[in-house]
């Protein structure tokens, strides 16, 4: 289950998705807003994504975990839209017959999705808004 | 020939919408459209910043050559999490 | 919340516990039945707990991460009684402002609560049962 | 005096209950206890196997002085989680 939704995340679904009989091990990973940021105060985030992409992307973080670490089932699932403080703006879920490559896997996961997937949060705070990752202001042009 | 460009986050603000069809000559590439954006949304002007390229959903290189119907989005710095 | 309980683990109740208008990630584990464990098919799993002290030790784990991570909250709950393949015999949830907090101290609970809590499984397989940890069959005398 | 012993796993399923009361000296240790309670429970008896000990819930080492009243309990190896 690698999903992007604008409803607000239900983490039971993902844990229910990754139970597995040869799972010994579930660990999950949930992205919250949390109410302030480099001194700002957060009045909440705001989701963009290019949703076919990101699906394809969380996709392909799931394959890579699944080379990498002896997991059973992964899920994750980003949310667009705006994200009030405390509430998810991601889940992770992912089984495992063992500790140790469920937390890692998990741990991969968000790690990856921060680089790769093309979704992006702008912070809404107290006296202003800013494109986190894009100096505010600034124009854009390409890269290599 | 056309293809079709959508602008995410910040580049969406600043287009003003989220989707445009550019016709463009065979052999344009990704870096290509770029410039040429620029000078249709000069707002999309400007100073450096890390830009992805993204063709029909995979990440390429900017001197990745387009085709007819390509769906093209520039990946201004992401932020997921 | 550092509980032993004999009712069945919500997670959403854990998760709920340790959310957190300061905190940016939650990180949760659960363990769950397996149905093999050392070549044996595993029927269930069937947990003794000295709760009282149980309990003590669940909160003394959540003190000690408490002063070695910058963590917001944490919950431990740990079931005894029989728990059938896929159920949970634990919960951990804990939140942080940054993930790196809340998955070190999630994996440091799972790690102490192994070494220092009274509680035992008895696994249930077909042909026999076992009290992991416990030779079959040998006697006991103490330590040191 | 009296102190109350709890048993738990194993040890519950070989004494065959979860709870004894044992009368003791003024000085006893919990190990000197452990050594009484192989003799009233043969089933106690025998090789190396690690236990480690408990009073009032707090572990303790072998040598720990028993007081009236304490709470006492054998611990073999933990295996939660």
């Amino acid at each position: 289950m690698f999903r992007v939704s604008r409803e607000s995340l239900n983490l039971q679904e993902l844990v229910d998705f990754v139970t597995d009989p040869e799972a010994g091990a579930i660990v999950t990973f949930i992205g919250t807003t949390r109410n302030n940021n480099e001194g700002r105060r957060v009045i909440a985030l705001d989701y963009d994504a290019y949703a076919e992409m990101a699906e394809k992307e969380l996709s392909r973080i799931g394959a890579q975990a699944e080379q990498r670490w002896k997991i059973r089932r992964m899920a994750i699932v980003h949310r667009v839209g705006p994200v009030q403080i405390t509430q998810s703006s991601v889940a992770i879920a992912v089984s495992a017959a063992h500790r140790a490559d469920a937390f890692e896997a998990c741990r991969f996961a968000i790690e990856e999705i921060k680089k790769t997937v093309p979704i992006w949060k702008k912070e809404v705070f107290e006296g202003g808004e800013v494109w986190i990752g894009t100096q505010s202001g600034q124009p854009l042009s390409p890269g290599k | 020939m056309k293809v079709k460009v959508k602008f995410f986050a910040i580049l969406r603000e600043r287009v003003g919408k989220g989707e445009v069809v550019k016709e463009v000559d065979e052999g344009c590439t990704v870096k290509e459209l770029w410039a040429t954006l620029q000078k249709d949304h000069p707002k999309l002007a400007g100073a450096q910043t890390r830009l992805l390229y993204a063709v029909n959903q995979d990440y390429v290189s900017g001197d990745h050559v387009l085709k007819e119907r390509d769906e093209v989005v520039f990946v201004p710095p992401v932020s997921g999490g």
